[in-house]
């Protein structure tokens, strides 16, 4: 498929399944808990309806920082899915393209703190400080994990290639090898922190700190926030689908030629991440404090991205 | 040197402290309190608490009712723990009247108060649950108390407002099918609670609750908490043992007081777990020995109103939130004097402070919700104009004159 | 004409996919402005599992900037009157108040105490009454329901 | 220390059918209203013998007198304590199961 193409017709794919994946996420929620739940497509009317809602700034924020702040984030988290789902589907890969795609994850959300952060809310400062330091604790067993990719068997950060080497293997990455496996489970473990849900919502815990950062934006803004924070969950969980758990790669080469099913198929494996780190975590566990996040996230994903790249530099 | 030092310490404290205006209007309050918490980072090193602002001035309105029209009013002081106060109410009258009432009635007195301090204990781990993130607990909590909340319809035909009481006695009667169907319930109850004590030492609970909000055993005396919040730091305090009222002279066998030495806020919680079990245990004495009689005086009740003289009395009663105590002054005419309530969430509001300097902002919201707070039932009378930061005290005459002259023009 | 024809039913079309998103997702605040703590528990109640507001899309948030409905429980006392005000106004546009319980309602039994002011359409428009003492999670339900689908469509 | 407890129950109740009762999407679902249940008032005009004693016992100023020795109710006012039910000597105040008591307009809910 040209690439240009599948760029731009990735935008509204991207947006669409990931509210939908979000709808799941609530319904799922809602079952786990002996209720019936929202509808599937309940995201889609809260962004009509917050679409259309009155703007209200507050008198306390500067103003230019408090409106873009939202627009960049929910911009630099569908650009990230985008070139993640595009360079999947297309063949050519830009280089290096794994490391742009966790940047811009992580300017999304640091464009929401900032954002919040002008509101001038004493709720929103302590909330940017949570999310700060919650960064700071999963970022870098992340990025870890990600650059393993390289010191690894498949040798390169570029998505496109990263699965061509799966294919030629006929194995997902994650069961080829020992350091593979270490980094696929460090992601998979950051996942509910970087979706922020319980029991990591620290930063946007409900009934400490009222939402965090979020606590001033309501209307479009909130709608844009949303949005991010909707897109952003979707492209962790296609992350780790494709670079990791690329299940099509047992097809051999049929997963180039049909790039429906492997698309599917790729689809189908991150809403089962999705269940597996997003909804059942935020369904059975309570909120941690920030301190105890703090020290799970160094004790065990940064140990275990350690490992990775240890054992991918002696070739395990 | 060191005072030196201290002042050093104490300016940049002040420099660096944050200082966070918690409440009144917060997700994790479901009452206005608004407590002014000074934190450094994320620890808490001075909190403030303002009142007030559910207070209704009941008491004075009581003053210009008879006692009928108050006994329905202060049911409206709070809306947990509604039974308690009208027999407390109600204890103060019969005592002033001379009324007995029947042995059935005390019965069943007993009976509702001890299923209020079930749904009033199981609203409270739901909230629990609540504050520290874990929806799916306070999901199950709040769904094993609708069936208490069912069982209230059933005998007293509202869930929350039971217009249980009346003067000498009570109004609604048990039938057999209700004996019956109250058992069943309590069985599911006791199955369900279990299973929610299990829940509370997962390992993710655990770590939220376990060695916060510390109160110890001496100052819990020294500030006079009552209830679980005392009995959770080892005060071996109940009214209910101490000075029984209702019928709890002749159940005295079925049940024991839980005290629990931890000193923290799982410790307070466990005693309500395990209050829950002696209350369906009380709960079970009562429906094997509920005596046969009349339930209320077959007088008509404004006939008893008009009976009761002038007189005072002092009635107490243990609320779920501990002690609660009556003052009643009748004037001989179907009206009241003075009535002065003091609730537990008053006594135990003191003991706050302690248990939360030192801890984090995280911790205050579930600190708050282990002394289980009944903010409605704590404001009377007390007029503070918060927005120009003085007290404002009005003199009782002229705030008696201005209340009746608004009551007229109504 | 045609033109205009076409944008004419865009315009309506557009109308409708909005106050279908409006009626499809009501986000509650819930103030409480000096009420016993049975029509509190009562909303609260509608969340859980047995009443399960959330069918119908509704979130209890902790921000009125989030919010589209109000509901106000409690006769409105003298301190939290400055705040109710505030709370309204914080609320974007559109926005929907219900009035649960009695003593929002009309007041009573508290009417005629010095420090109540009075319910809550003294002070700020109300759309809906829901009444009773507490009103029944039901009730409420079919309350706010009835409130959005009035004021939204 | 174990983590995950309601792990079990969470995915069981995945499977099963939901607690809810479908009120207002379904018709006709709710949970049964008892028979003692204290819902709106209705009131029998002529049963009644103008003793007034409801407008004395009422906590809530609901009960106003009318000129012709009868009485007129305030709903809206109504905290539903069945004290009027329970002192009328003739049974003409009676509390029906009605709970929602739901309304746009207060004017409406005035009783004669």
């Amino acid at each position: 498929m040209d690439a240009a193409v599948a760029f731009i017709t990735s935008f509204p794919l991207v947006l669409v399944v990931s509210l939908l994946f979000e709808g799941i996420d609530r319904k799922i929620h809602a079952r786990m808990q002996k209720r019936i739940g929202p509808p599937i497509i309940q995201p889609f009317y809260d962004l009509i309806k917050l679409f259309n809602k009155e703007r209200i700034i507050p008198v306390t924020a500067s103003t230019r920082v408090f409106e873009i702040m939202p627009m960049i984030a929910a911009a630099a988290s569908i650009l990230g899915a985008s070139i993640l789902l595009s360079n999947t589907l297309s063949g050519l890969g830009m280089i290096g393209d794994l490391i742009l795609v966790m940047y811009l994850l992580a300017m999304s959300s640091i464009a929401l703190m900032v954002g919040g952060l002008a509101s001038g809310n004493p709720y929103a400062a302590i909330g940017f400080s949570r999310k700060m330091s919650m960064m700071i604790a999963y970022e870098i067993p992340m990025f870890i994990a990600i650059i393993s990719v390289a010191f690894g068997p498949p040798a390169v950060l570029t998505i496109d290639r990263v699965i061509k080497f799966q294919i030629s293997t006929r194995l997902p990455l994650a069961v080829s090898s020992l350091s593979m496996a270490s980094a696929a489970a460090t992601l998979l473990l950051c996942i509910p922190a970087a979706a922020s849900v319980v029991p990591f919502d620290i930063p946007e815990a409900k009934t400490e700190i009222i939402y965090g950062f979020l606590i001033e934006y309501g209307g479009p803004y909130l709608a844009l926030a949303k949005i991010a924070k909707a897109v952003s969950n979707f492209t962790l969980t296609l992350l780790v689908s494709v670079v990791f758990l690329y299940i099509p790669s047992l097809l051999g080469e049929e997963a180039l030629i049909n790039l429906g099913i492997s698309l599917s198929i790729c689809l189908a494996v991150s809403l089962l991440i999705m269940f597996a780190t997003i909804t059942v975590p935020r369904t059975i566990f309570a909120r941690l404090k920030i301190g105890q996040a703090f020290k799970f996230y160094w004790m065990l994903p940064l140990a275990l991205s350690i490992l990775s790249i240890i054992l991918s530099v002696i070739g395990l | 040197m060191t005072a030196e030092r201290d002042v050093e310490r104490e300016v940049e404290v002040e420099y660096t402290r944050l200082r966070i205006p918690f409440g009144p209007i917060h997700p994790a309050l479901k009452e206005p309190v608004l407590l002014r918490v000074s934190v450094r980072g994320e620890e808490v090193v001075d909190v403030d608490m303002a009142l007030g602002h559910v207070h209704r001035g009941i008491e004075l309105l009581a003053e210009g009712r008879n006692l009928i029209q108050t006994l329905y009013l202060i049911e409206r002081i709070c809306g947990i723990c509604s039974h308690s106060h009208t027999t407390c109410f109600i204890q103060a009258l019969e005592e002033i009247g001379g009324i007995t009432p029947s042995k059935r009635a005390l019965y069943l007195r007993t009976l509702i108060f001890e299923m209020e301090r079930i749904h009033s204990h199981l609203l409270l781990l739901g909230v629990i649950a609540y504050e520290i993130g874990f929806d799916t607990l306070f999901m199950f909590t709040w769904h094993v108390r609708e069936k208490i909340l069912d069982l209230f319809e059933k005998i007293t035909g509202n869930r929350i407002h039971h217009a249980m009481n009346t003067i000498g006695g009570v109004r609604w009667d048990l039938t057999p099918r209700m004996v019956e169907e109250i058992d069943a319930y309590m069985r599911e109850v006791e199955k369900s609670v279990k299973y929610i004590h299990n829940v509370f030492m997962d390992g993710t609970v655990e770590k939220r609750v376990c060695g916060l909000g510390v109160l110890s055993y001496d100052d819990a005396v020294k500030l006079c908490v009552v209830g679980p919040t005392a009995r959770g730091s080892g005060v071996d305090i109940d009214v209910r043992r101490d000075h029984p009222y209702a019928a709890y002279d002749e159940l005295k066998r079925d049940f024991s007081v839980v005290v629990e030495r931890g000193c923290d806020v799982y410790a307070r919680t466990e005693v309500r777990i395990l209050e829950i079990f002696e209350s369906i245990n009380i709960i079970r004495a009562i429906l094997d020995r509920l005596p046969d009689g009349p339930i209320r005086p077959k007088e008509n009740v404004f006939r008893l109103m008009r009976g009761i003289p002038e007189g005072e009395a002092i009635s107490l009663v243990e609320a779920p939130r501990g002690e609660l105590l009556y003052f009643v002054k009748t004037d001989g005419s179907g009206g009241l004097k003075r009535l002065k309530v003091r609730t537990p969430t008053f006594s135990n509001l003191i003991g706050l402070k302690p248990m939360l300097i030192g801890c984090e902002i995280a911790d205050v919201p579930v600190i708050v919700a282990s002394i289980d707070p009944c903010l409605s039932c704590t404001n009377r009378l007390i007029v503070i104009d918060q927005e120009r930061g003085e007290s404002n005290v009005i003199d009782v005459d002229s705030l008696r004159h201005r209340v009746r002259r608004r009551w007229m023009r109504q | 004409m045609v033109i205009c024809m076409f944008r004419l039913s865009c315009k309506s079309m557009m109308f409708r996919v909005i106050s279908k998103g409006r009626v499809k997702s009501p986000w509650i605040f819930h103030l409480n402005t000096g009420s016993c703590n049975g029509c509190d528990i009562e909303i609260v109640a509608a969340f859980a599992p047995r009443y399960d507001l959330e069918r119908f899309g509704c979130l209890l948030v902790g921000s009125p900037r989030h919010a589209d409905v109000l509901l106000v429980t409690g006769p409105v006392t003298r301190q939290m009157l400055p705040r109710l005000i505030r709370v309204y106004e914080q609320i974007p546009e559109p926005k929907v108040v219900v009035a649960v319980g009695t003593c929002a309602s009309s007041g009573s039994p508290f009417l005629g105490s010095e420090m109540v002011e009075g319910p809550v359409d003294r002070i700020i428009p109300v759309d809906v009454y829901v009444i009773g003492c507490p009103p029944r999670p039901e009730a409420i339900v079919k309350g706010v329901v009835t409130a959005v689908k009035s004021k939204f469509r | 220390m174990k983590f995950g407890k309601m792990l079990r129950d969470a995915l069981r109740s995945l499977f099963r059918k939901p607690v809810t009762v479908e009120y207002l999407t379904k018709p006709g679902r709710m949970v049964p209203v008892s028979e003692r249940f204290r819902g709106r008032l209705t009131y029998d005009r002529d049963a009644c013998i103008g003793c007034l004693l409801c407008v004395r016992v009422c906590p809530s100023g609901v009960i106003a007198s009318t000129e012709d020795m009868k009485v007129a109710f305030n709903i809206s006012r109504c905290i539903l304590c069945g004290q009027c039910a329970e002192i009328c000597p003739k049974e003409a105040i009676k509390l029906s199961t009605q709970f929602e008591i739901i309304t746009g307009n207060k004017n409406g809910l005035i009783l004669k």
